[in-house]
Parts: structure tokens; C-alpha cells; sequence
């Protein structure tokens, strides 16, 4: 099985990455893309801080995509997650999954993302329009989407 | 000696990213005896969200630890 | 809300079409791409012959991205369909569904694949390796999985 | 004057990609006079998993047709 997991302060490129997942033996493949948004919470963000632990930020998501991959019998999985400054527009975060059929990877694709959002250790800062900065609050409906799974 | 590490919010609160201490125990008796180093200590500590990962696991209150182990402290995540 | 249905013989390159979805206040874009696999049914096939209804096809496909789009606040929706002669590992399809969560674009993507499985007028006929060729049957699976959304 | 398109396996089967006809009355009725036409259009009208577009929208066997409409017969649709 094919996995790829980066954590990085640099961009990625969708179609390169889909091009590693491509093969004659998976008919579907599915990609989830995390983009920041201008607005939060109703105030304008100017742009974001990722802070991470590195190491477990890595294992964290090796188990996550681990446990996907048996459930689903997906045949690769692809998530970079990126770290550091980022700007409104940009993009944050892609999963990227692999399958025979449809089904799997779409499931497949949703698992990882939940799971992501509650147990891998990523910690975002908004740096807002009138100069202050916040921590954003982990939100219940992320443990619920997650919960949803057990 | 343990290597203690504070993320995010509880980092900035604390003014602290990572210290070393000779401590053998659980986690709840280390959060005690770190408490013991301030009042900003004693009140990120007591906060119920707080999360601690043992060797880069999620670890509960009664773990116990054991020499060299890293032992980290970090709210709620908010990544993807 | 911005639409893209295309059905083309040519290829399509899923960076361009990621990079017409993006924007700053959709935080979340899914995107399915469907591959030709080398296999069907036990057997090799060497090439595939996608045949369709012109006219019919586009405003089945424009219909099902409406329904979607009302039904979850979706952003953007893009849908590329080839057509013609395919060969194994290459892409058939695309469907890329932009929102501002990521629960809606992952439901928006899954409805639109399991509606233009079922309702789309596009038909697939195999060329086998011993020379024969056979039209591929329609699947109850992929009824079931359209039900599941009534 | 109708206008009848035919698809995939059918069309095969038919040799036929389209034709033109006088005709009024309903879709059932049509699939009765194409019928006439000989075994295999008999044949292949009967299979009760053919489907009908009237105009490219999916139309019941009860549909009544007027002139300048398109119909269209074919099999199940395996497309995505």
C-alpha cells in the first residue's frame, strides 16, 4: 500500500499528488482540500499560524491513515498538512485516498479528515484585522463527526 | 530526567516550550508538582481540557512515567 | 454559485480545475476523479468506448448538480465527463465540489457520483483482450447507493 | 413528424441510430408500431428494462407525444 504523509511549511500541488495515487487497479480516487477562509467566527482574519508537535503530529496521522487503509481496503493514502504562516485562500491541508471502488474512498477520505481535526496535535492562531491574535477553539461538532465513526 | 513540552496556548500562558526535571510518578502527580512553580502554573494545570501525550501517545491522568519518557501538555487540537 | 459541466474527449487536469474552485471563503473542496481500471468482472480489458446522449447528458448532469447545490449551500461544482475511446489508468471522470464546511462538499460530491452513475445517459462498452467487446451492465449497487439520498 | 434516437445496445441491435416518423399517441403506443417493424425491433422493445426520454427528460410508458418531439430508447445507464 502506498502511503504519504508530509507535514510542511510548503505549498502542495493537487495533480502531482494525484498522480502518485493514479493506477489501472484503483477506479476512484478521492481528494479533500482544506482552504482558510477570510472570515471566522464573523471577524476578518488576516492570516494564520499552524503550530504542531513535531514527531507525533507525524504518528498521529500514520495511525489514523493505518486504520482507514484496513477498514476500507483503500490501495494509497496521501496527507500533507502544512505548518507555519498562511494567508487567506491558501490551501491548509489535502487528504487524498485511493480504492477500487468509490465507496471506499469516499469513506475513506471522510474518516481521515474527522479524525485528523480531533487527534492529530495542530494548534491554529488567528491574527485578525484590528491587530490581535486568538487561539481558535477545537469545535464539538468535530468530536462529533468523529464519534460517528466508532 | 523527563522532558516536559507545552503547546499552543498553554505555551504562551506558561512562557515555557519544554523543561527537564527528575520526577518519578503519574501524570496527575506531575501536574502537581508543576503547579508548585506559579500561579499561571497552577491554573493552566487545574483547566479540565487540558490534553498530555506520554512518548507521543495521548495518555491518561494515571500513567505513570518512567525515566527519559517526553511528556507533553496541550489543549484541544485544531488542525486541518 | 458557480457551475462547470463539461463533456469532452480530451483530458482534464485536476490542478486547473482545484485552482477554479478556490476562493476565500470556501473552506472545504472535494473532488472525486474516476479512473478506468485495468480489470472488470475477472477479465482484461484493453480499451473502453464511452458512448452518450448529447444534449440529454448535459442537462441531466446540470440537473443533478442543482439539486445538490440547494441541498447543501454548495459553492462551486464542477463536472467533466469524457467521452470516446479510454485506455486503462486514464481518467473518466471528475466531480469537485467546493463549500464552506467540509460535511456539505463531501455529501455534495458522493450525491452528484451516485445520481450520475444512475442518470446520466453514458454507456461503456468494453474491448476484451481476446478481441471480443461487451456492453457493460448497469449495477444494483449503484441504484442502492443513489436510494440511500431519497 | 417524431423523431426516435436509439443508444448503446440497442442501437447496435437495432442498426438503427435514429429515424422519423408520423406518429401520434403515446410512448407505449410507439414502442407497438417500431415493433412492427420486424423480430429484432420486437424483440428489443419487449425488454422491460429499456428506458425512454422524451425530449432528453426520462418519460413513463403513458407519455403522450406530439409532433416535433425527440424520444429516445436505451438500456440502463453505466456512465461515471
Amino acid at each position: 500500500m502506498f502511503v504519504r504523509v508530509l507535514v510542511q511549511e510548503d505549498d502542495f500541488d493537487v495533480g502531482d499528488e494525484l498522480g502518485r495515487l493514479r493506477s489501472e487497479n484503483s477506479g476512484a480516487i478521492v481528494q479533500f482540500v482544506g482552504v482558510m477562509r477570510e472570515r471566522n467566527e464573523g471577524d476578518v482574519v488576516q492570516s494564520m499560524l499552524l503550530e504542531h508537535y513535531p514527531g507525533m503530529t507525524e504518528r498521529s496521522i500514520e495511525a489514523i491513515v493505518s486504520e482507514a487503509a484496513e477498514r476500507w481496503s483503500l490501495h494509497g493514502v496521501t496527507v500533507i498538512h502544512r505548518i507555519g504562516e498562511l494567508l487567506p485562500g491558501e490551501q491548509i491541508v489535502l487528504v487524498a485516498v485511493s480504492a477500487k471502488h468509490r465507496q471506499a474512498a469516499f469513506a475513506g477520505c471522510e474518516f481521515i479528515m474527522d479524525f485528523l481535526k480531533t487527534r492529530a496535535p495542530f494548534w491554529k492562531k488567528e491574527q485578525l484585522g484590528d491587530g490581535s491574535s486568538r487561539w481558535v477553539d477545537a469545535r464539538s461538532s468535530d468530536d462529533d463527526a468523529a464519534q460517528r465513526w466508532q | 530526567m523527563i522532558r516536559v513540552l507545552f503547546f499552543a496556548k498553554l505555551r504562551e500562558a506558561l512562557g515555557t516550550s519544554s523543561l527537564n526535571l527528575e520526577y518519578s510518578g503519574d501524570v496527575a502527580g506531575l501536574k502537581q508538582v508543576l503547579s508548585l512553580r506559579g500561579e499561571a502554573w497552577r491554573q493552566v494545570l487545574a483547566q479540565d481540557n487540558i490534553l498530555c501525550a506520554v512518548n507521543q501517545q495521548v495518555a491518561a491522568d494515571d500513567q505513570s512515567l518512567s525515566s527519559s519518557d517526553e511528556v507533553a501538555f496541550f489543549p484541544p487540537v485544531t488542525g486541518g
